[in-house]
């Protein structure tokens, strides 16, 4: 059991609906610092809604978010990325024109500096910057252990990796608090495996917090400390794994569906 | 007053003729998501076919009969526009197929080189004749409400209400015939109206027909109205404000699209142009378009875009 | 055998980023250089260089312009012959009104008038997107054909509508005869064509392929769409202006609003999708072809003497454009630059590809 | 480098001499046209009678002293670009003669090029009005008039239907025009003679290539003017007309520059056309003893370029009589440079500077009636102003006014002030009479 600190993202009361249709009602939870918070539930729960209010794509209608003790009523996709939340994606959103090192580098764009001009010339500083945040883009290729595929076009690699590439983009922004939405989705065993061990090396190493989408319930038993359950876009369940999977609703709203 | 009239009618008009054209943009980019930007040499070859073979035909079967000539030339005309759709998505489409838009709007516009090509070589590049005996003389109305009366031009009145039957047929093949549905189903989802054993390359070929005779119906009225020589294919560039006003995937809204770009532009080019020095109207009716698109950016009638990730 | 990067090995990362990393690429470039700088203009024939070598160098530089929005940024655009002619016609109004004005210092300007008129109708891109964009980008052709047409101060007041420049020159050089002409326009691309390559391989350049290919995602890394469409409007009509200004300075030398309408905004459409869209090299591929190939369709009848008459030929050529664009798009929707790599690619493990 | 240059240029030299001295005794005519796109209905006939002519002179009387004479045509488009392209391909074949570019817009941009190629730039009838004055443009000949001596004319006509220019006060004149090159030329002359007679002129534009006119018209219906002139070329003009008829528009009132009253016009206007005046350079029909021979030697021969029915028409004679022009200049030019010689460009601008077509001249060339006298000078590249206005009557053209000069009074001012501009601005200098001597 790790240690975990304070509450680092503060989510209250969040409502969220597409013309008439109900995605999020009246959702609250909170992730401490440094511990992996998963969210489960079945399709069309409304988890991925839930990431996308977080960090600014969506724009709830009611509720307020507070990350690291500022409190938003809606949020701006710059300010959090800067504010050190990262994103994986469930159904991979990777620059797929470009290569690996371009995806990850593309996670560094927030640390570079130089203007326009400069880059355009190549000037020193714009080279040197280069050169620098290349130097942490290998560091996480040696991490995620794809070397061979550096220079590749994304579209061309496996799922697998692609999923890898996707959290290393990730991972590239040095962020504190990390979203991964649905990590392991369509893997197999020991891609899975692999991918919890990255997971928590990531916990871990960097310290980072990570919020967890996942469907495999035995992945996210095994590897969160608390997990909220989500049905309808309705919280139904919050607390440690072992509550959870005796908690009636959850059961009768999911584990029985599940398997 | 009596003047406003007159322009207000007259952009009306020509309104119902610019919609008659983004009808067959509509209709292709509903069923094979497909900007056609073909639709305006289509118009152009459907013309200069039905043109060339009224004055043909009689030669060759050796008869004098306008009627008739006009329409047996209306019949070959038709049946070479469905031959042009068939040999489109024989040779293009159905290699293109989940590209792209852009690919597939470069696409249209290679056909639409070739086919002002083709055009020209078969019937040849001078000015030739449309005539459907659409009255060309104007008419006066309200003589006694105002002085001189309101003219309206007799050839846009017939012509607007050749459009208006046609919009209407159109709406009706959609909605009650079984192949209006489908076409309606493939609209909505290519993979799921597949699933369920509509074959898309028929359907294809059915859309582009119908915009085919979509194309020569608006051919033979801008035909008439202006004789047929190449630069009737760009009276299309008229048309893509109002697609774009109305929404790609609306019927409706090519129709409301037109009347607003017909009247706007002509208001626009009367009241407005002489404090610029005119011909004004070619651009303003595309900002007109541009600024409504800022409002919404689906267009009248368009479909919502939501990002989903 | 010869073109292996085998034992070719990077020291550092600045060396990794090199734009050739292959050394046998470097030479070919290096002797590409040579030629087009030093044997072409001793030995081209003035027509070569005037109505073809010029007219493609402009153009290349136009679609590396174009190249940008579209194939980098993903933002379609059917209205880039109106940048031409706001830097065509901003530059001549340098040229024309301020006296003893430098020939580069008026280019740049009309780059610089192209990049405002650019920025103002990229920010509807914004909001709209895809084929409404592309619509949408008409409207700035349009407008612009009328500007230069209508607004008499746009031609100086020229009584036709048309305008002149001569006495061309660059420090005291002249820049007059078709050698000379051809070599300043070169000058100018192989210098954007460097800028260009640098900012597409650099931070900038990411951020405008992460918007074309998942803009959600590259929101959420922190991208700004804002910033990064605005620039990439910015930089191509810059690019595109200063292309113009060439076109009507050093090709046409005397120009009306005509030579920038929108069969010119297709055509630059036409070459990066056929040379290859996000790819600096395919855009000269593109310019090539749709330089070259219409001037062969008409000189062959001629050249191999068949007695065929000019309207036929005329038709002829654009039924086969057209056919070549559809043939491109169905058998390298990527276009010819993916062709060149492939090609490479496989050159590079010839003769053992395993 | 500068000497291994020259000796490339030396070499290049040789070669273009090998190449003529091989080709000897052919006169070549490049011959820019369009026969596609949207001005091809009024190109195609005109680039007909310029290709029959060249063929009728050689199958006639085997070229000009001996000299066969050549062409090759290229495909403009009416696109400036493709145009200049057009020009480098041909500019260097041997023994060119002149360029005819068909287009205002394309002459614009030759008139840079030309000087420095030294191939002279035959412009009959458009192209810059300045450039009559050949003090300042040395290579340019707008013979037979330009759009100024056009819409001069137009005034003087409207004037004689008024019953006096005096009578043109407070009347109503619109100009409907091509929005280009082309149809803003006339706009300078046409203020000019507004200023002088007291008639208000009103400009009224139609976007290039002018399909949809509706608004230039409702605009017209709104002015009331009591005259409209027509300046179109291609579609526009029918397309003008239709619209006139369906705005109810007096076609008796509307008067067209010549480039705007041949057949492809009116054709397919037919009567509602009917009344409609134009200017014309030239008289058309197949009376005429150059058109016989034509047919004659090229069409029965089943040799001609188009239709025999187009042969006569107004385009197809004024493609006849502009490259006669060009021909005639060539036989001038032998007269003076050696006859049976093949002449370079230098010196058939010699001859298009010194023609002299008398009557007599006219006669023996078979123009009998076709066209007016015209002989130029170094100062006065245009050589005459003669135009007629003829009228449509629904199925044919025919002449309604005697032959109009443009009134040198207002031109020669204009002319020289525009060209001292245009000097001004290229920093050329007059031409020295020891130059018009060369």
């Amino acid at each position: 059991m790790r240690k975990t600190g304070d509450v680092v993202l503060d989510v209250r009361n969040i409502s969220l609906s597409f013309g008439g249709v109900r995605a999020l009602s009246d959702i609250s939870f909170d992730v401490r610092e440094h511990e992996i918070r998963a969210i489960v539930g079945p399709n069309g729960a409304g988890k991925s809604s839930m990431l996308n209010c977080i960090n600014g794509v969506y724009q709830p209608q009611q509720g307020t978010i507070a990350l690291r003790g500022r409190t938003f009523r809606h949020m701006n996709s710059r300010q959090v990325a800067e504010m050190g939340v990262a994103r994986t994606f469930q159904n991979l959103a990777l620059f797929k024109g470009m290569s690996v090192l371009d995806n990850l580098m593309t996670g560094r764009n927030l640390k570079m500096r130089s203007n326009l001009f400069m880059q355009a010339l190549r000037l020193g500083p714009a080279q040197r910057e280069e050169s620098e945040q290349r130097v942490f883009v290998e560091r996480i290729i040696d991490f995620l252990e794809i070397q061979p595929y550096r220079k590749t076009p994304v579209g061309r690699m496996p799922y697998g990796l692609q999923k890898r590439v996707d959290l290393g983009r990730a991972l590239a922004m040095e962020p504190q608090l990390l979203l991964l939405d649905e990590p392991m989705a369509g893997m197999n065993v020991e891609e899975k495996q692999d991918m919890s061990r990255f997971i928590l090396d990531v916990n871990d190493e960097f310290g980072t917090t990570i919020v967890l989408i996942e469907h495999d319930m035995g992945v996210v038993m095994d590897i969160s400390d608390r997990v909220v359950v989500l049905d309808y876009g309705r919280k139904i369940g919050d607390g440690s794994p072992e509550e959870v999977r005796n908690d009636a609703d959850v059961i009768s709203a999911y584990l029985g569906t599940a398997h | 007053m009596a003047f406003f009239l007159e322009t207000l009618f007259g952009g009306l008009m020509v309104g119902m003729l610019y919609s008659l054209i983004a009808l067959g943009f509509v209709l292709i980019y509903k069923a094979s998501g497909v900007f056609n930007f073909a639709q305006g040499a289509m118009v152009l070859f459907a013309a200069m076919a039905m043109a060339r073979f009224s004055e043909w035909i009689p030669k060759w079967l050796g008869f004098d009969n306008k009627v008739l000539a006009n329409v047996l030339a209306f019949g070959v005309a038709l049946l070479a526009m469905v031959c042009v759709a068939w040999v489109i998505e024989r040779l293009v489409l159905r290699y293109l197929v989940n590209q792209e838009h852009i690919t597939l709007l470069m696409a249209t516009l290679g056909i639409t080189y070739f086919l002002e090509g083709f055009g020209q070589t078969l019937f040849g590049s001078a000015i030739y004749k449309i005539d459907v005996g659409l009255p060309k003389d104007p008419v006066f109305i309200l003589e006694n409400t105002f002085a001189g009366g309101v003219l309206i031009n007799k050839e846009d009145l017939y012509a607007a209400a050749i459009a208006a039957v046609l919009v209407a047929l159109l709406a009706l093949f959609f909605q009650k015939t079984a192949t209006g549905r489908a076409l309606r189903a493939v609209a909505d989802d290519h993979q799921a109206a597949q699933s369920i054993g509509i074959p898309l390359g028929r359907i294809w070929i059915i859309v582009w027909s119908v915009a085919g005779f979509v194309a020569l119906v608006a051919g033979v009225i801008w035909g008439s109205k202006l004789g047929v020589q190449f630069t009737l294919s760009l009276v299309a560039l008229k048309a893509l404000p109002v697609v774009i006003l109305g929404g790609l995937t609306s019927v409706p809204g090519a129709i409301i699209g037109g009347l607003i770009i017909g009247v706007g532009e002509k208001l626009s080019e009367i009241y407005i142009g002489p404090l610029f020095g005119g011909g004004i109207e070619i651009w303003f009716a595309y900002v007109l378009a541009l600024l409504f698109l800022l409002v919404r950016p689906q267009g009248l009638f368009g479909e919502k875009i939501i990002d989903r990730v | 055998m010869l073109y292996r990067e085998n034992g070719q090995f990077k020291a550092s990362y600045r060396a990794d980023q090199q734009i050739f990393p292959i050394l046998q690429d470097r030479v070919a470039i290096g002797l590409l250089l040579v030629l087009v700088f030093v044997v072409i203009p001793l030995v081209a024939s003035p027509y070569l260089l005037t109505a073809i070598l010029i007219p493609f160098v402009i153009l290349s530089l136009a679609a590396l312009g174009l190249n940008i929005l579209v194939g980098y940024c993903g933002q379609i655009s059917l209205g880039h012959g109106a940048f031409m002619a706001v830097g065509a016609y901003a530059a001549y109004n340098c040229h024309a009104r301020i006296e003893g004005m430098p020939l580069i210092a008026s280019l740049l300007i009309g780059g610089l008038a192209s990049t405002v008129v650019g920025v103002l109708f990229g920010i509807p891109s914004l909001r709209i997107k895809g084929l409404y964009l592309a619509v949408a980008t008409l409207a700035a052709q349009f407008f612009v054909d009328w500007a230069c047409l209508r607004l008499p101060w746009v031609t100086n007041g020229s009584s036709s509508g048309s305008v002149s420049v001569a006495g061309l020159n660059v420090l005291g050089l002249p820049v007059e005869s078709p050698a000379q002409r051809y070599l300043f326009a070169l000058l100018v691309l192989a210098l954007f064509a460097l800028l260009a390559k640098n900012l597409v391989r650099g931070a900038i350049g990411r951020e405008w392929m992460a918007i074309r290919d998942m803009d959600v995602a590259a929101a959420v890394i922190g991208i700004r769409p804002v910033y990064a469409k605005l620039t990439a409007f910015a930089v191509s009509s810059f690019i595109v202006g200063v292309a113009g200004g060439l076109w009507g300075f050093v090709h046409l030398g005397s120009w009306e609003p005509a030579a920038f309408n929108i069969d010119r905004s297709f055509q630059l459409l036409f070459m990066i999708i056929i040379g290859g869209l996000g790819s600096i090299m395919g855009s000269f591929f593109g310019a090539a072809f749709i330089v070259v190939l219409p001037i062969v369709l008409d000189g062959l009848p001629y050249w191999c003497g068949i007695p065929i008459d000019t309207a036929t030929a005329a038709h002829l050529t654009f039924m086969i454009f057209g056919a070549l664009i559809v043939f491109f798009l169905i058998v390298e929707p990527h276009g010819i630059a993916r062709l060149w790599s492939t090609a490479k690619e496989k050159l590079r493990l010839w003769p053992f590809p395993h | 480098m500068s000497h291994l240059k020259s000796l490339t240029l030396a070499a290049a030299l040789l070669a273009a001499a090998t190449g003529a001295f091989a080709q000897a005794k052919e006169q070549f005519f490049p011959l820019l046209a369009y026969r596609t796109g949207a001005y091809a209905p009024n190109g195609t006939p005109w680039a007909n009678g310029k290709q029959d002519y060249l063929k009728m002179i050689n199958a006639r009387d085997g070229g000009v002293n001996g000299v066969k004479l050549t062409f090759e045509e290229c495909e403009t488009g009416y696109a400036t670009d493709k145009g200049v392209e057009c020009y480098e391909r041909l500019k260097n074949r041997p023994g060119v003669t002149l360029f005819e570019p068909q287009a205002t817009g394309i002459t614009f941009a030759l008139t840079d090029k030309v000087p420095t190629d030294k191939i002279p730039l035959l412009t009959v009838g458009y192209g810059l009005a300045a450039s009559q004055d050949g003090n300042v443009f040395k290579w340019n000949f707008p013979l037979m008039g330009s759009y100024w001596t056009a819409a001069d004319m137009l005034i003087q006509q409207i004037g004689k239907k008024e019953g006096g220019l005096d009578k043109l006060k407070g009347k109503k004149i619109a100009l409907v025009y091509h929005d280009s090159p082309f149809g803003k030329e006339p706009i300078p002359l046409l203020e000019e003679r507004a200023k002088m007679h007291g008639f208000e002129l009103s400009k009224i534009p139609v976007t290039a290539p002018g399909v949809e006119q509706k608004s230039a018209w409702l605009q017209v219906r709104q002015a009331r003017p009591d005259y409209v002139l027509l300046w179109g070329w291609g579609i526009m003009n029918s397309t003008a007309l239709k619209e006139a008829q369906a705005t109810g528009y007096p076609r008796e009132k509307m008067y067209g520059v010549w480039w705007a009253g041949a057949e492809p016009d009116v054709k397919d206007v037919g009567e509602g056309a009917k009344g409609y005046n134009a200017l014309n350079l030239n008289n058309s029909g197949t009376s005429s003893k150059v058109i016989q021979d034509i047919l004659k030697l090229v069409h029965d021969k089943s040799q001609g370029t188009g239709p025999r029915d187009e042969v006569g028409t107004v385009l197809y004679t004024r493609g006849v009589i502009i490259q006669m022009l060009g021909v005639e200049a060539v036989r001038r030019a032998q007269e003076r440079f050696g006859k049976g010689k093949v002449m370079t460009g230098e010196q058939v601008r010699w001859g298009l500077e010194n023609l002299a077509l008398d009557q007599k001249k006219l006669d023996s060339l078979g123009f009998t009636g076709v066209m007016r006298p015209i002989s130029t000078s170094c100062q006065d590249h245009m050589g005459s102003t003669w135009a007629r206005v003829h009228t449509w009557d629904g199925s044919k053209w025919s002449f309604t006014s005697d032959w109009l000069q443009a009134d040198e009074q207002i031109i020669k001012p204009m002319v020289k002030t525009a060209a001292d501009k245009y000097a001004g601005e290229k920093k050329l200098t007059r031409r020295t009479p020891e130059d018009c001597q060369s």
